[in-house]
C-alpha cells in the first residue's frame, strides 16, 4: 500500500500510509482505538462504506500492479479474505454449511430449467469435501457436521476462517487467484488462552503456505509471539514498522499512546477539591455485553474530576452502566457515606447521581420529542422539579421548563432554532450538549459523564470539557468523567484509573507521563 | 422560481399531513359536494356522522393511552368491550334505570377493567416487541371465552336471558328504559334533519380533556417518555414497565366506558361474536387521525373518528344514490385496513 | 435483457401449462344433452327407441318423450337401438363431436333414424333453456359478508 | 470442551420439556377426557379425522414454508385460499367437472396467487419484524378487494353465464357455490375403504408428493437461502444473498401453494361459502400447525400431521360434548373457537418469552 489517505467529512482519519507486506508475511497491526486501522483494512478490501464516503487517496498495488476495487467482491477475486471481529455465522446451520454460505457446490436439477438457478440442490458430500479441505489447511480438529451454535467461541473463529480459505474453489469465481491475504480483526479477543494458542498455530501453518496475514490485536504478547514485523498505527499515522525482534511490548505500548500534538493541559483551581472520599466502589461486577467489569474498586475524592481510562471494550464503560442500575451488577457502592442500591435506577438518581450516557442516541436523548423535554424529563421524575401543583395533582410547569432550557441553550451554546425542536434534528455536538444541561438541571452532586466527546467535532469538544470544568469548578460537583482519549482525560481530569480486563489496572495522578498510562492500558505491568 | 417553491411547500404540506388521510379527506369532501345530486340530504349526512361520532370516539380514544407507553395499537380493546359488556349486563340485572344505570355501568366495568388491563399488561410486558400481534389474539380469546360464560354466568333478568331455557343470554339485548339515549338527548339540538347529540359529544370531550390533562402531568409524561424511548426512561428512573401496565389499565378502561357509550347510543348490547371486530374500526380511525403506532394524540382522535365515521355514513346513501351499488362494505374494508397497513409499513420515526 | 436458453424453456413451460389448462376445459367440460323423439318437421317420431350415450345404460324413449344425458368431454358415441315397421331390430351407431361453448345440445332422434348418415349437424342442435332452473329464494339473495361469521363454521 | 457443550445442549430438563410440548400435551389429555363423553365410535371417529386429513394437510404444509424464511406464520394464506375459491367460482360457471375442472381451477388460481402472493411479500419486507401483524392485516385488506371483485365484477365486468352463480340482481355471486361437479372428486378417485371408514387415496397420494417436495425443496440453493435468511437476515445479506427476494418468494410459494390447498379442501366440502369459507382458514390452519407442536420459527411436517390429527379430534367432538355436559351444542362449538384462539395466543406468548431467554442465553454464553 502506497501514499493512502482518508478523509471523513474534512477530518483526516488516515495520512500517507505506507507499507509492504511479502508472501508468507505476518504483519501485527496494534494502535488504540480509532488509531485508523480499521480504516485502512476497509480501504483495503474496498468496502462500499469508503467509496460512500468519498473514496480515498494513494494507491493500493498488487503483485506492483495497482488496483481499485469496486466492491469486496473485487476484493476477494484478488485473494484477499477479511475476517470481522463480529461473527457473521449463521447459529443452526453446521459448520460445512456456514463455511460454503451462499457458495454451496450445486447438482443439476431440471426444475431449475424452468424456476431458476436456485432450484438446484446441493450437493451435500462435495460440501462436505471442500469444507473439510478449508479446515485442513487451518490444521485444526473441527467436525463439519456440528452445528454451529453448539461449539464454542474459538471454532467459532475457525470456521470463519476455514471460509475465507474455502473461497479459493469456488467455481463462480473462476478467476479467483486462491486466498493470499488474510486480515483478521481482533480475533483473540473473545478467545480463550488455550483457543488463542490454537489460531496462533493456525496463522503459522497459513503463513508457510505462503499467504500473507495482516493480524490486529491488542494483545501485545501474541502479536509479538506470532508476527514477523509489527506496525502501529496512531492518528491515522504508521508511528513505527519494525521487525519483530527489535520491538518489545513495553516499547510498542510507548508507542501507541505516545502523542504528536500535545494537548495543552488547563491549571486546575484545586482548591475545592477536599481529601473526603464521598464515592466509593468495591468489588463491583457488571454485565455489559461487550464491556463486561470483573471486579472493580475505586475511591472518589470530593469535589475531584476522576478519569477512568483504558481500551475500548476492557469495561471502563460498564462502570457508570453497572452503578446506574442499567445493567445487572453487583458488589458495593457508597455514596456520601450511603450505600447506594444497584439495579434499581432510581436509587441512584433520588441519591443525587447523574450519569451522561456515551450511548446519546439510544440512551441519552428523546430523539423525538423537544429539546425542553429532553432537559427537564429526568429532573422532573427524579426531583419533582418543574411541576406545578394543582390539588393532588402535579402538572408538567411549561413555562419553568421553557426557561430553564433556553438557559441550557445560553450556556452550552447549543445552536438550535428553538426550545421545541426536536432532539433528531441537532447535530451530534449539539445532542451532547443537550445530554448534559439533562444531567445539570438535575443538580447533581456526583456526575457521571460517559465519553462526552466521542463523535463531535474540535469546536464542540473543547465547549463540552470546558462546560464539565466549569460545572466542576463553580458547584464542587464531583464528576467521573469516561474516555477512550487518554489526552482528552488528562487534559482534565485530577487523578486517572486505567481500567482493563475488567479491572482497574491502576490509578495514577494526571500529571504523570502518558507512556506510564499506556502500559497499564495494555495489562502488561505485571508480565513486563 | 416561485413555483418550484410553491411545489415544495405544498409538497411539504401533503408529507405532513399524509397522503392517505388527504386523499380520504378528499374523498369525504367529494361526498358531501356530490351528496345533493344524489339524493342525500347533507344536513342528516352531517347529524349522522355526528351520532356515530359520539358512539365511537371514546373506543377511539382508548388507543391514546398504549400508543404512548410504546405498547402500540390496542387490537386488545375486545377485552377493554367485555369489562363494559359485563358492567352493562350486571346494571340491567340489578334493574337499574335512566342516568344512573349509565352511571353504574361504569362503575360495574370499573373494577374488571383494572383486572383484566392489569393482567393483560403484565403479558404484554413479557412480550415486549411482539405486542400487537399477542393483543390480536388475546382479544380474538377472551371474545371466544366470554361466548362460554354468557351461556353459563347465572344472570336471571327475563329481559335479558333466552326465554325458552331460562338461561344464557341473549345475542343482542335492548338498553331501553335503562340508559338508552340517556347522553344522546342530553341537550339535544333539533332542527329538522339535523340533530346534534350534544351530551355523548360533551361527555366524550369531558373523558378527552381528561386525558389531555393526563398527559401533562409527571406520571403522562413519563407514560410518553417510555413509549419514545424505553431505555433513556429507565436511566431516568421511570419503571417502564409500571407505566405500560398502567397505560393498559386506562386504554381498557377507556373500552369500557367506550362500548358503554356505544350501547347508549345504539340500543342494544351486543354480546357473544359481537365485540370480536370493534378492534379494527378504532385502530384505522385513530391512524387515519394522523397518529402512527408509536404517536397519537387527541387531536388525531377528533380528526380521526370524523372522517372515518364520516366515509362509513356517506358513502352508502351516495353511492346508493348515485349509481344503486352499495360498495360501501368494500370502501370500509378496504379504507380501515388499507389504513392500518400504512402505518404498519411505515418507516419508524424513532429508530428503536 | 439477455434472452438465452431458460427464456424459451420457461416460455414453453408457460404454454404447456396454459395448453393443459385448455385441454382440461374441454375434456372436464359437461354438456347436457336432449335426446328428442318428438315429430321433427316432416319426419313422424319413432314408436319406441332406446338410445345409449357412451356405453351407458339404455334410455328408452317412446313417441314424443324428451330425455337427457349428461356427459363430459366433447367427443361421444351415441347408439340409438329401434325397431322399424318390420320388426327388425336396427342399431345407429354414431361418433358425436359437441361444439364449442356449448351447454346444452338436442338431438333429432327421428331425423338421425331416417338419415342415418347425414352430417351431425342437421340433427344436433344448440338448445337454449327457456325456464330458470331454479327460482331464487329471498334469503339466497342477500348476501353475509360477516368477518367472523366464518368462525362457526367446521373446518 | 466441546464435548461439555454437548452435554449440555443435550441435557434438556423435563420441565423444559413439558413447556416446549404444552400445547399438544393439553390437547391430548383434552381429547383423552372428551371422546369417551362425545360417545362417538370409533369408526366414525376413524372417518372424519381420514376426510379431515385428506382436506387440510395441504393447506397446513402451505404454510411451512415462510416458517422456514423466518418469516412467522403466514396468516396471508388467505390470499391464495381467495385465488383458489376466485379458479373454482369461474369452472363452477363453465360447467367443467371433476379432476379437469381441479386442475384448471389450480391453473387459475396459480397467476392471481403469484400476484398476491408478490404484493404481500413486497408488503412484508416493509414490515420487517412484524411480519405476522402485517400479513394479518393484508389477509382483511385483501378480503375487501376480493368481495370488490366477486362481489361487484363478477357478472357485470367478468361475465358469469350461470344463474345459479350470480345474484338475483344481475351481479355478484351468491352466498353460497354448490360444487356438485367437484365434489370428492378427488378423494374418491381411487375407493379404498378401511374398518368401515372410507381412505381419500388420491388426496394423500397428493398430499405425499407435496411433503416430498417440500423435503427436496428444503435441499435446494433456494431452500438453503431462505433457511439462512430465516435465521440471520444480516448475515445472509453479508454473504451475498439477497434477502427481500428470498422473503418475497417464500411468499409467493406459500400463496400459491395455499391456493391449491383451498381447492382439494373445497373438493372435499362440496360447497364453497363464497365471502367466508376463506376468511378463517387461514387462522384454523395455523391453530393446527401450532397444535401439533410448531412454534413461530420451527415447524416441520410431522408437526403438520400431528396437529390436524389432534385439533380436528378436538373439533369433532367439541359440539356433541358440549352438548353431553352442559346441554347446550353451542357451548361445544364457542369451545372450539376458544380453543383455536387460544393455542395461537399461548403459542406466540411461548415463543416471545422464550426469544427473548434465548437472547439473553446467547449473551451469557458470549461473556462468559
Amino acid at each position: 500500500m502506497k501514499g493512502i489517505s482518508k478523509e471523513f467529512s474534512g477530518n483526516k482519519v488516515l495520512n500517507d500510509i505506507n507499507f509492504k507486506l511479502y508472501p508468507g508475511e505476518i504483519l501485527g497491526l496494534v494502535g488504540e482505538n480509532g488509531a485508523g486501522k480499521s480504516t485502512l483494512m476497509k480501504i483495503l478490501f474496498g468496502m462500499d462504506e469508503i467509496r460512500d464516503t468519498g473514496g480515498y487517496g494513494g494507491d493500493v498495488l498488487i503483485d506492483g500492479k495497482k488496483v481499485n476495487f469496486a466492491s469486496s467482491e473485487d476484493a476477494i477475486k484478488e485473494g484477499i479474505g477479511m475476517v470481522h471481529q463480529e461473527f457473521s455465522l449463521i447459529p443452526d446451520f453446521t459448520v460445512a454449511e456456514n463455511i460454503l454460505l451462499n457458495r454451496e457446490p450445486e447438482k443439476y436439477s431440471v426444475v431449475s430449467e424452468i424456476f431458476g438457478k436456485r432450484l438446484n440442490t446441493l450437493d451435500a458430500k462435495e460440501m462436505q469435501r471442500r469444507a473439510l479441505k478449508a479446515i485442513e489447511r487451518l490444521g485444526v480438529e473441527l467436525d463439519a457436521n456440528k452445528k454451529i451454535s453448539t461449539l464454542p467461541v474459538g471454532y467459532k473463529q475457525f470456521t470463519e476462517i476455514a471460509r475465507e480459505l474455502s473461497k479459493e474453489d469456488d467455481e463462480r469465481t473462476a478467476d479467483t487467484k486462491g486466498i493470499r491475504l488474510l486480515v483478521l480483526d481482533e480475533p483473540t479477543a473473545v478467545l480463550s488462552e488455550h483457543e488463542a494458542l490454537a489460531l496462533l498455530k493456525a496463522m503459522k501453518m497459513l503463513s508457510e503456505a505462503g499467504i500473507a496475514i495482516i493480524f490486529i490485536s491488542h494483545r501485545l504478547q501474541e502479536i509479538i509471539d506470532v508476527c514477523d514485523s509489527i506496525m502501529v498505527m496512531r492518528d491515522g499515522l504508521i508511528i513505527k514498522h519494525v521487525d519483530k525482534s527489535e520491538a518489545d511490548v513495553q516499547k510498542i505500548a510507548s508507542w501507541m499512546v505516545g502523542r504528536s500534538v500535545k494537548q495543552d493541559r488547563i491549571e486546575r483551581h484545586v482548591s475545592h477539591v477536599s481529601d473526603d472520599v464521598v464515592f466509593k466502589v468495591s468489588h463491583l461486577r457488571v454485565d455489559m455485553p461487550g464491556e463486561m467489569v470483573k471486579d472493580v474498586s475505586f475511591e472518589v475524592k470530593k469535589g475531584e474530576i476522576f478519569g477512568l481510562g483504558g481500551l475500548a471494550g476492557q469495561g471502563k464503560i460498564g462502570i457508570p452502566n453497572g452503578v446506574m442500575g442499567l445493567y445487572l451488577a453487583k458488589g458495593d457502592v457508597e455514596f456520601d457515606g450511603k450505600s447506594i442500591k444497584l439495579n434499581n435506577p432510581s436509587e441512584p438518581l433520588n441519591s443525587k447521581i447523574a450519569f451522561v450516557s456515551e450511548d446519546r442516541r439510544g440512551v441519552g436523548l428523546l430523539l423525538d420529542e423537544s429539546l425542553e423535554w429532553n432537559v427537564s424529563f429526568g429532573a422532573m421524575q427524579v426531583n419533582n422539579s418543574f411541576l406545578k401543583k394543582i390539588g393532588p395533582v402535579k402538572f408538567r410547569d411549561n413555562d419553568a421548563i421553557r426557561k430553564v432550557t433556553e438557559d441550557y441553550v445560553e450556556l452550552l451554546q447549543i445552536r438550535c432554532t428553538s426550545t421545541k425542536q426536536k432532539a433528531r434534528q441537532l447535530s451530534g455536538g449539539n445532542q451532547q450538549k443537550i445530554c448534559l444541561a439533562k444531567a445539570f438541571a438535575l443538580n447533581p452532586k456526583l456526575l457521571f459523564v460517559s465519553e462526552p466527546t466521542r463523535g463531535i467535532d474540535v469546536g464542540a469538544k473543547a465547549l463540552v470539557l470546558d462546560a464539565l470544568r466549569k460545572y466542576n469548578e463553580e458547584n464542587g460537583t464531583t464528576i467521573i468523567m469516561i474516555s477512550s482519549e487518554l489526552e482528552e482525560l488528562r487534559s482534565i481530569c485530577d487523578r486517572i484509573a486505567i481500567v482493563h480486563d475488567g479491572k482497574i489496572a491502576g490509578t495514577l495522578d494526571a500529571t504523570r507521563p502518558s507512556e506510564d498510562f499506556g502500559i497499564l492500558m495494555l495489562g502488561e505491568m505485571k508480565e513486563a | 422560481m416561485d413555483a418550484t417553491v410553491l411545489k415544495e411547500k405544498s409538497l411539504h404540506a401533503v408529507k405532513s399531513f399524509g397522503l392517505p388521510r388527504l386523499i380520504i379527506t378528499l374523498f369525504l369532501l367529494l361526498l358531501f359536494i356530490i351528496a345533493p345530486f344524489a339524493n342525500v340530504n347533507i344536513a342528516s349526512g352531517i347529524s349522522d356522522m355526528l351520532t356515530r361520532f359520539g358512539m365511537n370516539a371514546v373506543l377511539v380514544l382508548a388507543m391514546v393511552p398504549m400508543v404512548h407507553s410504546g405498547c402500540g395499537l390496542n387490537f386488545g380493546l375486545p377485552l377493554g368491550i367485555i369489562s363494559g359488556l359485563l358492567g352493562a349486563t350486571l346494571t340491567l340485572e340489578f334493574g337499574y334505570t335512566g342516568f344512573s344505570s349509565l352511571m353504574m355501568a361504569i362503575l360495574f366495568a370499573t373494577p374488571f377493567a383494572i383486572i383484566l388491563g392489569a393482567g393483560y399488561g403484565a403479558l404484554l410486558n413479557r412480550v415486549k416487541g411482539g405486542e400487537m400481534m399477542i393483543a390480536t389474539y388475546v382479544g380474538f380469546s377472551s371474545v371466544a371465552f366470554m361466548c362460554i360464560m354468557w351461556l353459563l354466568l347465572p344472570y336471571d333478568n327475563p329481559s335479558m336471558v333466552w326465554g325458552y331455557a331460562g338461561t344464557g343470554l341473549r345475542t343482542t339485548i335492548s338498553v331501553e328504559g335503562a340508559y338508552l339515549g340517556v347522553l344522546d338527548n342530553f341537550l339535544r339540538i333539533q332542527i329538522g334533519h339535523f340533530a346534534v347529540p350534544t351530551g355523548t359529544i360533551l361527555f366524550f370531550a369531558f373523558l378527552a380533556l381528561l386525558m389531555w390533562l393526563f398527559l401533562r402531568t409527571k406520571t403522562g409524561t413519563a407514560m410518553t417518555a417510555v413509549g419514545s424511548n424505553p431505555i433513556f426512561a429507565t436511566a431516568s428512573g421511570v419503571s417502564v414497565d409500571r407505566m405500560r401496565t398502567l397505560s393498559v389499565i386506562l386504554s381498557t378502561w377507556l373500552g369500557a366506558v367506550g362500548i358503554i357509550i356505544y350501547e347508549q347510543s345504539f340500543g342494544f348490547i351486543q354480546l357473544y361474536m359481537g365485540p370480536f371486530n370493534m378492534a379494527m374500526p378504532a385502530v384505522s380511525a385513530i391512524l387515519l387521525g394522523g397518529a402512527s403506532v408509536n404517536k397519537a394524540s387527541i387531536a388525531n382522535v377528533v380528526i380521526g373518528t370524523l372522517l372515518f365515521q364520516g366515509i362509513l355514513t356517506m358513502t352508502p346513501s351516495v353511492m346508493n344514490g348515485l349509481i344503486q351499488m352499495d360498495v360501501s362494505e368494500v370502501i370500509r374494508i378496504i379504507v380501515s385496513n388499507g389504513m392500518i397497513l400504512y402505518a404498519l409499513t411505515r418507516k419508524q420515526e424513532a429508530t428503536r | 435483457m439477455k434472452i438465452g436458453r431458460s427464456f424459451y424453456i420457461r416460455i414453453a413451460a408457460i404454454i404447456l401449462v396454459i395448453l393443459l389448462g385448455v385441454w382440461m376445459f374441454f375434456i372436464g367440460k359437461q354438456h347436457t344433452i336432449l335426446l328428442d323423439n318428438n315429430r321433427y318437421e316432416e319426419i313422424r317420431a319413432l314408436d319406441e327407441v332406446a338410445v345409449s350415450v357412451d356405453g351407458g345404460e339404455d334410455i328408452d324413449l317412446y313417441s314424443r318423450m324428451r330425455d337427457q344425458a349428461i356427459v363430459t368431454g366433447q367427443g361421444h358415441t351415441i347408439s340409438v337401438t329401434y325397431t322399424d315397421s318390420s320388426w327388425e331390430e336396427h342399431t345407429i351407431v354414431r361418433d358425436i363431436d359437441i361444439p364449442l361453448g356449448e351447454n346444452m345440445m338436442i338431438i333429432y332422434l327421428p331425423y338421425l333414424v331416417e338419415n342415418p348418415d347425414s352430417p351431425q349437424e342437421e340433427w344436433l342442435q344448440h338448445f337454449e333453456s327457456q325456464a330458470v332452473t331454479v327460482s331464487p329464494s329471498s334469503s339466497d339473495s342477500a348476501v353475509v359478508t360477516d368477518d367472523s361469521a366464518g368462525l362457526m363454521m367446521d373446518f | 470442551m466441546t464435548r461439555k457443550l454437548e452435554m449440555n445442549n443435550l441435557k434438556i430438563s423435563p420441565k423444559e420439556l413439558l413447556i416446549n410440548n404444552l400445547v399438544p400435551i393439553m390437547f391430548i389429555c383434552i381429547c383423552v377426557v372428551g371422546i369417551p363423553i362425545s360417545g362417538y365410535s370409533g369408526s366414525y371417529l376413524l372417518n372424519e379425522i381420514l376426510s379431515r386429513l385428506g382436506r387440510n394437510s395441504f393447506l397446513v404444509l402451505s404454510l411451512l414454508i415462510p416458517v422456514m424464511a423466518g418469516m412467522g406464520m403466514n396468516f396471508g394464506m388467505t390470499l391464495g385460499a381467495m385465488a383458489g375459491q376466485i379458479g373454482l367460482i369461474l369452472v363452477t360457471d363453465w360447467n367443467i367437472v371433476g379432476i379437469p375442472a381441479m386442475v384448471l381451477a389450480a391453473i387459475i388460481s396459480t397467476p392471481i396467487s403469484i400476484l398476491l402472493g408478490w404484493l404481500c411479500g413486497t408488503i412484508l419486507n416493509r414490515a420487517k419484524g412484524r411480519e405476522m401483524v402485517t400479513s394479518y392485516i393484508i389477509g382483511f385488506f385483501m378480503n375487501g378487494v376480493y368481495q370488490l371483485v366477486v362481489l361487484y365484477f363478477m357478472g357485470s365486468i367478468i361475465p358469469i353465464a350461470s344463474s345459479a352463480l350470480v345474484l338475483p340482481r344481475g351481479y355478484g355471486i351468491r352466498n353460497t357455490v354448490n360444487l356438485e361437479g367437484i365434489r370428492k372428486s378427488l378423494d374418491n378417485l381411487i375407493p379404498f375403504n378401511i374398518f368401515g371408514a372410507s381412505v381419500p387415496v388420491a388426496t394423500f397420494i397428493l398430499v405425499a408428493v407435496f411433503c416430498v417436495v417440500i423435503l427436496w425443496f428444503r435441499r435446494t440453493k433456494l431452500g438453503q437461502d431462505m433457511r439462512a435468511v430465516g435465521q440471520d437476515m444480516e448475515v445472509a445479506r453479508q454473504a451475498g444473498i439477497k434477502v427481500e427476494r428470498t422473503r418475497l418468494l417464500s411468499i409467493i410459494l406459500s400463496t400459491v401453494f395455499a391456493g391449491f390447498g383451498m381447492i382439494i379442501y373445497l373438493q372435499n366440502i362440496g360447497t364453497l361459502n363464497t365471502y367466508n369459507s376463506h376468511s378463517q382458514i387461514g387462522m384454523f390452519s395455523i391453530a393446527a400447525l401450532l397444535v401439533g407442536g410448531a412454534s413461530v420459527d420451527k415447524a416441520n411436517i410431522r408437526n403438520v400431521f400431528i396437529g390436524i390429527i389432534l385439533f380436528h379430534l378436538m373439533f369433532t367432538i367439541a359440539p356433541t360434548v358440549g352438548r353431553n355436559l352442559i346441554g347446550e351444542a353451542q357451548l361445544g362449538e364457542y369451545f372450539r373457537v376458544f380453543v383455536s384462539y387460544g393455542v395461537i395466543t399461548f403459542s406466540l406468548v411461548l415463543y416471545e418469552i422464550r426469544k427473548k431467554r434465548e437472547a439473553k442465553k446467547a449473551l451469557e454464553e458470549a461473556e462468559a
